[in-house]
């Protein structure tokens, strides 16, 4: 169990998918708390690149990061195993590449990948707010981000092992459609599924934009009654919809805790406190004990877990969404 | 006499204008940064966008011919994920690489064909391509990242190959002195620039303009295949959003380089140094830690401060799109 | 059936040619989907294309005057989220300065684009290319990495666009709709009638005729893009009522599509001559072309995107040929009817050379 | 002595180097007609051009009455009361010709009425004397009907000064005159009325005085009774000159270069035969859309005819692109040369080898540009085209030293047989004379030569024979030597057809 100590001068990069979305801020928000909470005198960036040049900008920011010698880069990674070769030229150079949020799926140039829950979970999860929605039968559609966004997809094949069981015998997965993380490419993708499948009884939309923009359609369409919407969101964004009934359950975890424990884990590594390997613990700060260990999706690959989330419905969603 | 009014006016044109811009930007970065002028770090910026600053020197012909091709990211896109498709489906890597750059050729033709022969508007042609071969490539990879090529060929995008340099910037190399006497000395580059001038005077010469514009939407086919292979061989993998939104990054520098959109007018030392200080600025900026919205937005400035800024100052600057004289 | 095609305009055959694709495509989809031709269908495009059919509509006059707004995406997005931010402010704020805000917002970002192409003389794709990253550069710095969510937006601006005017059968006039269908007309009417707005024609057929006959060309482009800008501000307005839900991609992309829209609409992307209307059937084609596709169980989802680039070269393909094919037989009508006695005078030259 | 209404005062203007205007005044009077004349290059377009705004003066002022003004653009010219005709016409494409005349009237109401527009375009149209339909297209008109719509949208506004920049190169004797008589109708109304033009029979007819410009320098300005042709071809040339319209000698072979039989091309024209000599100069004359340069458009393969044949040297050949003709030996000088004849944003160097590139070429397909240089430095001095030097755009030169550009190109192909449309359009009298020398020398070596021209002295003066066409059907050939302006004008008009049997005369092989 490894203490960690602070006060030691490392320069970090925090790197979202891209700027100018909400959840990403608050994981920043937490990990400038752990930045002043270990009292590094080093600077803790957070930058990234624009929505439309995400791959490309976060291959550009690794590679510079590695180029200024930066200690760590926390990434969430939006660019599938396009950043493999980057990352590992700055492991070379001797950054520890700490990804969050969303993994590099082959898990190459990643030293650890802080998951934010469960991959193999999330889907169970899933499956149960569907069962619950659906009353145990009834026809399931996904709305996803892009066919791209590995960590999507990792969670809907998640999902889709967990249905093999028994309990969910009783539900349909139809399709699966993709709304680019765009309100209105998804609002239209919602009403034609609804369209194309006339017993629908849920729409799964594991993004915060798709799962929102599903529910404001149903809503607008008053088939609240019919289709219920399900899956990852803000619970800001979700109160209304969670009141009114379009969408009775959802779930999501706390990205600030999210920046937090990067911070920490990217912290003990850049300074050669944690050595990455296999079953070393260390605590971090406020939120205790993590280990490292195997990730059961991605073999060969190592992660710390997070969890857990919280599912939210009518009894929750209005304290949290304060 | 003429020797020496041609070299005043060569330092008055748009090319010195931007080279003197590239000499402050070179400066300001080496000043800031420690790290901007090892050799490294001057590989990696060539590294970070040279499929796009490749397919630039084509789209330098091609907009000198009055056309524009915006289905270039989309083609490197399909050939990239063409490739990952067959190479997951067994075929071997090096006829799948020719394979798709017989892919180019076709969508180059498909392209062509529409333009040079039905005679559409490129503007119109290639934003349907575009679509149209984005889709193709979502068909062949579906949600799928394909990853794990054969060594060879992550190496042909990774690995040095000459001293410090990758098969990449060699090939850029190659390419941009092969183009340069092609646009700059040869017949075919006087027809580029005269069709691009007036098409029907170059009809009424006895030049081909249908064919001409054939083989070069042929040819941004062909070059942004081998583009799209070069991406997958350097980030060593593929997935259906490969070099997406490329096409308007590319058009940025040839606008930049002085290529002026009416066609006619520009030059590949023009393209050269506009590629060199967009590179150079973004690496600089990257370097100092601006990235994001704020880098695009200089990009963006730059872009009509360099139409704006001559024709405030010299209004009797070469750039490309002086207002045109009234009929003599 | 030669003649009747002969005599109709050009925009009138093309709209009708339009209108024609439309039925065939509906008529094509209905055997393809169960329960597709219903008045569901129609409430489900009227109300997801009125926003596209007011950016086409300022796409359209910029187009015309023989430039193009790449931006527009961009304005659509910021002025969605500043108004969304106003109005979350402020939520008392009434409908009528919150749209006038919109517009008036939207065509700030038309003066900037205006100015820099019509006075500075920069040709209008750079402005537009640099612009459309600046505006959203802009957002991001605006929003902060906050989103507007339609939780905080007050309920008469939400239910907004989906309020029924008029309900017959299935079939709905929904708000949206209305205001879109509106302000096309209303467009489609100042172009073809309204004497100064000819000039966007004008001006885009030969600008250099233009500033011969003393037309103030610049004023016009101008003009055009503030237009643009003014629309695509209202766009926003009904983007943030339609979607809630703002962030920093709103209107990712609006640029190509209303380029597409105003294109397969007949427009003629070189300037001078296409209809706002056609631009408006335009964006229902698309609209409805990626609608239906979607339902459409043959077409896996990863096949929309390539089918619907080949349906656009195929539209535009077959207009062009239509009317190069129509103007040629008018041609030959025209010569038909100025020749003079053609047979006699065609017996006396043989006869000469006998 | 009334206050001119419009005045220039000691006006200046240079372009960089090139002096265009030296210190010329020149006064206008309401209600006359006032003609400039001058060689090309001299400068009458530059003059009028700062009369409209176009160009500010570098030093000098331009006076309306009596004060003086800043002209910041056409249309302050134009609120001014001033309004010109350019050289090459100027209209909307896409819109018709009704819109076309009214687009930017400010006399109309905010909104527009068709039948009260079209009713108005007809009367327009009308007073000019054109027939032409008010609700066609205009991107379908010809040059000349382009030029009627400019004139009648002069006439539809408020004009005090009308400028009229070679209005009539483009039109046929017929339609010249009609517009002479409408400049001369609205003089009397009071209008000034500012024509230029080099057709000097056209100045004597209508003009009340003439300025003459030399060199961008006044010359003088006097009442037309007090000018004689000579004196002023004198004055504008700086020397005594010959006889332009002088007949030449024929020069004409029995050798049959090109035969021309039922040439058709659907709803264009249809059965033109002729056949063409070695050394003869055939013209081609009629009035406006008389379709010849159709018939030249097919032998030169750009719109290849759809029934009849061409033989050439004796072989039958079809031409299908513009490619095939050159190769065997025919060059086409096109009637339109800012639209179709030159690259006007390039060097004239670029220009004059542009039909010739392959021969600057390496094998590698390099450019020898030294070689390119010296042969258009060569036909700088053979042709006397006005220019420093051969690297500045051809767009910079006046309209006569572009058409001799234009020529160079195609001389420089070293063509057997030279299709010259509309040879001296817009040059002066002067230039002329040098291209009619220039045509006679090409076909006394032996080359054939087929001029299309509207230009009736020239038509009679060059041609050998002349073939006259009216709306796409051959009504005859008539042989120079028994051929008058009232015969070939009887003809282009349809008033009488050809018996002449001239066209199956001497069967090619
Ligand atoms: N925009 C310009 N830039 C540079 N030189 C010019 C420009 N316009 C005209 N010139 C030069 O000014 C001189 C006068 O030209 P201008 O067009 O006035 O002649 P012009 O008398 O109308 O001749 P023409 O009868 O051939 O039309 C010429 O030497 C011409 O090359
Ligand atoms: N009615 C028309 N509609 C469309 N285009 C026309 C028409 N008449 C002529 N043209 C085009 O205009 C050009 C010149 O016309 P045409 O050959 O009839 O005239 P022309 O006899 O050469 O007379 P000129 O050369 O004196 O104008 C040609 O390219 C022709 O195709
Ligand atoms: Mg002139
Ligand atoms: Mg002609």
């Amino acid at each position: 169990q490894t203490a960690l100590e602070g006060g030691q001068e490392v320069d970090m990069v925090l790197l979202p998918k891209f700027l100018g979305i909400l959840v990403f801020d608050q994981a920043n928000e937490g990990a400038q708390e752990a930045h002043a909470e270990l009292g590094n005198p080093g600077e803790l960036l957070f930058v990234g690149p624009t929505p439309e040049n995400s791959v490309a900008g976060q291959i550009e920011i690794m590679t510079t990061s590695a180029t200024q010698g930066q200690g760590a880069v926390m990434l969430s990674n939006n660019a599938g195993d396009q950043i493999a070769p980057s990352a590992k030229a700055a492991q070379d150079a001797g950054t520890k590449v700490v990804t969050w949020d969303s993994p590099i799926p082959s898990g190459e140039g990643e030293d650890v990948f802080v998951a934010q829950v469960d991959f193999g979970s999330i889907g169970t999860v899933m499956a149960d707010m569907a069962h619950s929605i659906l009353g145990g039968s009834g026809q399931m559609a996904v709305l996803s981000a892009t066919p791209d966004a590995a960590n999507q997809n990792a969670w809907i094949a998640s999902m889709q092992d967990a249905l093999k069981g028994d309990k969910y015998s009783g539900i349909e997965l139809v399709d699966i459609v993709y709304g680019d993380d765009q309100a209105e490419v998804s609002y239209n993708r919602a009403l034609a599924l609804v369209d194309k499948y006339p017993d629908l009884g849920v729409i799964m939309s594991p993004t915060t934009v798709g799962i929102q923009a599903s529910a404001k359609a149903m809503q607008d369409e008053g088939l609240c009654d019919q289709v219920k919407v399900s899956g990852l969101g803000l619970p800001a964004e979700m109160v209304s919809y969670t009141m009114n009934g379009c969408a009775p359950e959802f779930a999501l975890w706390d990205f600030r805790d999210l920046g937090y424990l990067t911070y920490y884990t990217a912290y003990g590594m850049a300074t050669g406190q944690l050595t990455g390997e296999l079953g070393e613990s260390f605590t971090a700060g406020r939120m205790g004990d993590y280990t490292i260990e195997e990730d059961p999706g991605r073999p060969g690959s190592k992660r710390i877990l997070m969890g857990p989330f919280t599912v939210y419905n009518k009894d929750n969603v209005e304290a949290a969404a304060q | 006499m003429t020797r020496l009014s041609s070299f005043a006016t060569g330092l008055r044109s748009w090319e010195g204008f931007l080279f003197a811009a590239l000499l402050v930007i070179l400066a300001v970065n080496a000043a800031l940064t420690p790290e901007f002028l090892t050799v490294a770090n001057q590989i990696n910026l060539f590294q970070l966008s040279i499929e796009k600053v490749i397919v630039a020197l084509v789209m330098t012909f091609i907009i000198i011919n009055a056309e524009i091709d915006l289905s270039v990211g989309a083609m490197m896109g399909l050939s990239a994920c063409a490739f990952g498709w067959m190479f997951q489906n067994g075929v071997d890597a090096r006829l799948a690489c020719l394979v798709c750059l017989g892919i180019g050729i076709a969508g180059g033709a498909l392209n062509g064909y529409f333009i040079a022969a039905m005679a559409l508007p490129s503007l119109v042609v290639t934003l349907a391509t575009l679509i149209g071969f984005r889709g193709l490539a979502r068909v062949l990879v579906e949600d799928r990242g394909i990853t794990d090529f054969p060594d060879w060929f992550d190496a042909l995008g990774q690995a040095p190959m000459l001293g410090p340099l990758p098969f990449a910037l060699i090939a850029f190399g190659v390419l941009f002195v092969f183009l340069y006497v092609l646009l700059q000395k040869t017949g075919f580059g006087r027809r580029t620039y005269v069709i691009g001038t007036n098409r029907d005077v170059a009809d009424f010469a006895g030049i081909d303009s249908r064919r001409h514009k054939f083989i070069l939407f042929v040819a941004s086919g062909l070059i942004s295949a081998f583009a799209g292979l070069l991406y997958a061989a350097r980030v060593g993998a593929v997935r259906g959003d490969v070099a997406l939104g490329f096409e308007l990054d590319i058009i940025t520098i040839v606008l930049l380089g002085g290529v002026s959109i009416f066609g006619g007018k520009g030059s590949l030392t023009g393209t050269l140094l506009s590629i060199l200080i967009v590179l150079n600025l973004r690496n600089g900026m990257a370097l100092m830690n601006i990235t994001g919205h704020i880098q695009t937005g200089v990009i963006g400035l730059l872009l009509i401060g360099s139409v704006l800024a001559p024709r405030l100052r010299l209004p009797r600057f070469n750039r490309a799109a002086k207002p045109k004289e009234v009929s003599p | 059936m030669t003649r009747l095609f002969l005599r109709v305009s050009p925009q009138a055959l093309r709209i009708t040619g339009l209108l024609f694709v439309l039925c065939l495509v509906v008529l094509f989809f209905s055997t393809q989907v169960d329960n597709y031709l219903n008045g569901r269908l129609f409430n489900r495009i009227s109300s997801s294309v009125a926003i596209m059919a007011l950016i086409a509509t300022g796409q359209t006059i910029v187009i015309l005057t023989r430039n193009i707004d790449l931006s527009v995406g961009s304005v659509v997005g910021f002025t969605a989220f500043a108004t969304g931010s106003l109005v979350t402010a402020y939520p008392d704020m009434g409908p009528v300065p919150l749209v006038l805000f919109a517009m008036v917002c939207g065509a700030g970002f038309g003066c900037i684009n205006g100015a820099l192409v019509a006075y500075a003389r920069v040709p209008s794709i750079i402005v537009t290319l640099a612009t459309m990253a600046l505006f959203r550069s802009a957002l991001v710095e605006f929003s902060d990495a906050k989103s507007i969510t339609s939780g905080s937006l007050p309920q008469w601006l939400v239910s907004f666009p989906n309020t029924k005017l008029l309900t017959i059968g299935q079939f709905q006039l929904r708000a949206g709709f209305a205001v879109a269908v509106v302000v096309v007309v209303l467009v489609h009417i100042l172009l073809s009638r309204f004497r100064p707005a000819r000039r966007f024609y004008a001006v885009g057929s030969s600008p250099e005729a233009a500033e011969m006959a003393g037309i103030n060309t610049r004023a016009t482009v101008f003009a055009a893009f503030v237009l643009a800008g003014a629309l695509a501000g209202l766009a926003g307005f009904m983007f943030l009522a339609r979607f809630g839900n703002i962030t920093v991609v709103a209107g990712l992309g609006f640029e190509l599509k209303s380029v597409a829209a105003s294109v397969v609409g007949g427009v003629n992307i070189f300037g001078g001559s296409g209809t706002v209307i056609g631009a408006f059937l335009g964006a229902i084609l698309v609209d409805l072309i990626d609608t239906s596709l979607v339902r459409w169980q043959l077409v896996s989802e990863f096949w929309r995107e390539a089918v619907l680039g080949a349906l656009i070269l195929l539209s535009v393909t077959v207009d062009t040929l239509l009317m190069r094919r129509l103007f040629r037989l008018r041609q030959a009508q025209e010569h038909e009817a100025a020749k003079p006695k053609p047979a006699a005078a065609g017996k006396v030259t043989k006869e000469g050379a006998a | 002595m009334p206050e001119p209404v419009l005045s220039l005062d000691h006006v200046s203007k240079s372009f960089g180097m090139t002096h265009a205007l030296s210190d010329v005044s020149m006064d206008l009077h309401a209600g006359e007609v006032h003609a400039i004349v001058g060689e090309n290059g001299a400068g009458k377009s530059t003059m009028i051009k700062i009369m409209t705004g176009i160009h500010q003066p570098s030093s000098g002022a331009v006076r309306i009455d009596g004060d003086a003004v800043t002209l910041a653009g056409p249309q302050t010219a134009r609120d001014r009361g001033v309004v010109a005709i350019y050289q090459e016409p100027m209209v909307f494409p896409d819109l018709d010709v009704a819109e076309n005349i009214f687009i930017s009237s400010t006399k109309e109401g905010w909104f527009q009425n068709r039948r009260d527009l079209r009713r108005k375009a007809h009367a327009l149209i009308d007073r000019i004397g054109m027939a032409l339909d008010v609700d066609q297209v205009a991107s379908g008109l010809t040059l000349a009907e382009q030029q009627a719509v400019e004139i009648a949208r002069a006439l539809s506004q408020d004009v005090r000064v009308l400028i009229m920049d070679e209005p009539t190169a483009a039109l046929s004797a017929h339609e010249a005159a009609q517009l002479r008589r409408v400049a001369r109708t609205l003089a009397e109304e009071g209008v000034s009325v500012v024509y230029i033009s080099h057709r000097l029979e056209e100045v004597f007819e209508i003009a009340d005085r003439v300025t003459v410009i030399r060199d961008g320098q006044h010359i003088s300005t006097r009442p037309i009774d007090e000018t004689t042709p000579d004196g002023m071809i004198a004055e504008m040339v700086g020397r005594e000159v010959g006889n332009y319209f002088e007949k030449a000698p024929t020069t004409a072979t029995p050798e049959v270069l090109l035969g021309v039989r039922d040439l058709t091309l659907d709803g264009t024209y249809e059965n033109i035969s002729f056949d063409l000599h070695r050394g003869e100069v055939l013209c081609m004359a009629g009035l406006i859309g008389a379709r010849r340069t159709d018939v030249a458009l097919s032998l030169f393969g750009i719109a290849p005819a759809t029934g009849g044949t061409v033989t050439y040297k004796g072989a039958e050949v079809r031409l299908t692109t513009p490619r095939q003709a050159m190769d065997l030996g025919i060059a086409y000088v096109s009637e339109d040369r800012r639209k179709l004849g030159l690259a006007m944003e390039m060097p004239i160097r670029d220009n004059v080898t542009l039909a010739t590139l392959s021969r600057y070429q390496s094998r590698a397909g390099i450019i020898d540009r030294a070689a390119e240089a010296e042969t258009a430095e060569a036909y700088r001095q053979r042709l006397n085209i006005r220019t420093p030097d051969v690297e500045i755009d051809v767009g910079m030169l006046s309209g006569g030293n572009q058409q001799k550009v234009m020529l160079a190109k195609w001389l420089n192909m070293e063509p057997e047989l030279l299709i010259f449309d509309e040879p001296t359009r817009g040059i002066d009298i002067g230039a002329k004379a040098e291209v009619h020398d220039l045509i006679r020398d090409f076909a006394a070596k032996g080359g054939a030569v087929l001029v299309i021209s509207s230009d009736l002295p020239e038509v009679l003066a060059m041609g050998d024979r002349i073939l006259v066409m009216r709306e796409g059907v051959q009504m005859g050939i008539l042989d120079a030597a028994d051929a008058d302006q009232e015969k070939v004008m009887a003809l282009a008009t349809g008033q009488v057809r050809s018996t002449a049997p001239d066209a199956r005369e001497g069967e090619p092989a």
